[in-house]
């Protein structure tokens, strides 16, 4: 598990690489936290571009992002999903709470 | 390819084998020649199923995940089991959204992923004794096999 | 990653799993994080075991091939075994080219692949009990592990 | 498994795609003696290169080839093997029975 991270103005965009299960989920969300400790940070945007797997610790990890940003009146969005995880995004009810760019 | 088939596999639960256990469905299932989502349908579930044993049946303290699946003509039958706490209300665990860590980032979107991507789902728990998640899906007929496996 | 994991599986003697065998042990050790020579080494030692205990222990009959492996700190150990018909002289067995079937495709260079691939090859047999294939390889220093796993 | 076949003159050329293993082994041995009943052909020429795998099973499909292309003279060469499938075949001494090309 990798994250590669890029400030563009109030937007972090993350791009986490690999497997987003339980055993990394802990430190995505670490990572993740570690970075919008920055309160300037107004959206999160996850490019899941690189993720080859992802189950429901994944929506549990983006779900408590979402918590982080809506603290701040900020927000979270997702982009380059694989058709497995826009599945399992739309099950978990998610995009009412964050936004799917493209 | 054999009619019938079946293995048995047993792990310590360690989050590392949750990859682990997904390949080894994955692998094993992939003698009915699945497409990739279905492949994807699968390892999905077995996730959920191993990260509860995991984190949830065994919670901090290491016990052992067992795994039996099995081909009969082309329907995969999977079952997962631990020995961990169980589960006292079966039915309230189903429901979507519910966990009992709701502090953590778990979603309690667990066993609505599993009955989603499989075809069934049978859980089957006692209280100390341990947990059995049975679940089957039938593979789509066989695209591109080659004939000769 | 665990200090020490081990996993252990069992399945009937078809051909059709001798790639799932591989597949599974080569997923095991890939905690280790190998390069993906010593990961074809192992690979290719657990098929030669495998395959010997389906063609050789079982010779048309099904019965159950059953492996357990341990990760020891950078150590693989791996075993093989199965409860078939046993090798009469091992030391014979061991001998490249030599082969029990000598009129089919068989090369006689099992052994010698496993022996060569491992770091070690234990071969414990009895007749009408059974063979088992013990083999170690250590695994080279992690390179590119990014170090939270 | 899947073997791809071409008559080149006198040579065969086959290209086996796949796993070859026991599993496979009678297959791949099956296909190329079926082709080998064409006493014309003097040269089997295996091109390794779409093979992932290959373990004793391949040595002995080969070597069973070689004798069926010694009864009538000819030869076995094989080309574009794995590093891997290089040194099992260079472990079974086969290269003292058959060409290595390129
Ligand atoms: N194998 C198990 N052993 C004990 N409890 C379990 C097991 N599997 C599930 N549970 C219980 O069922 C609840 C719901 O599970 P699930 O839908 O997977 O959501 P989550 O894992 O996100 O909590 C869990 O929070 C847990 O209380
Ligand atoms: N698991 C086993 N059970 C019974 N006999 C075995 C087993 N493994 C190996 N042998 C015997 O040892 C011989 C040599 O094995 P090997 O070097 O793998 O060559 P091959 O499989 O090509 O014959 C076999 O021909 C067989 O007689």
């Amino acid at each position: 598990m990798l994250i590669r991270c890029e400030r563009q103005g109030t937007a972090l965009k993350a791009k986490p690489a690999g497997e987003l299960d339980h055993h990394n989920a802990d430190f995505v969300r670490e990572e993740l936290e570690g970075m919008l400790k920055d309160e300037g940070i107004k959206e999160l945007v996850l490019d899941l571009s690189s993720l080859t797997f992802m189950d429901s610790s994944g929506i549990g990890v983006i779900l408590g992002r979402c918590r982080t940003m809506q603290k701040r009146g900020g927000k979270v969005s997702v982009m380059n999903m694989s058709s497995q995880i826009d599945r399992i995004l739309k099950m978990s009810g998610l995009y009412q709470l964050i936004n799917k760019i493209g | 390819m054999q009619a019938e088939n079946n293995m048995h596999i047993s792990f310590p639960s360690y989050s590392v084998n949750e990859s682990f256990a997904r390949v080894v469905v994955g692998a094993f299932a992939a003698q009915l020649n699945p497409t990739l989502e279905e492949l994807a349908d699968i390892k999905t579930a077995v996730s959920e199923a191993v990260t509860n044993a995991i984190i949830h049946a065994y919670e901090g303290t290491v016990g052992t995940v067992e795994i039996s699946a099995a081909l009969i003509g082309r329907t995969l039958k999977v079952e997962i089991r631990d020995r961990g706490k169980g589960i006292e209300d079966v039915e309230q665990a189903r429901q979507p959204f519910y966990t009992s860590s709701p502090g953590t980032d778990r979603s309690g979107m667990g066993f609505t992923v599993m009955e989603t991507f499989m075809d069934s789902l049978e859980v089957e728990s006692a209280l100390d004794r341990g947990t059995t998640v049975r679940m089957e899906k039938h593979i789509g007929a066989d695209q591109n096999g080659s004939g000769e496996e």
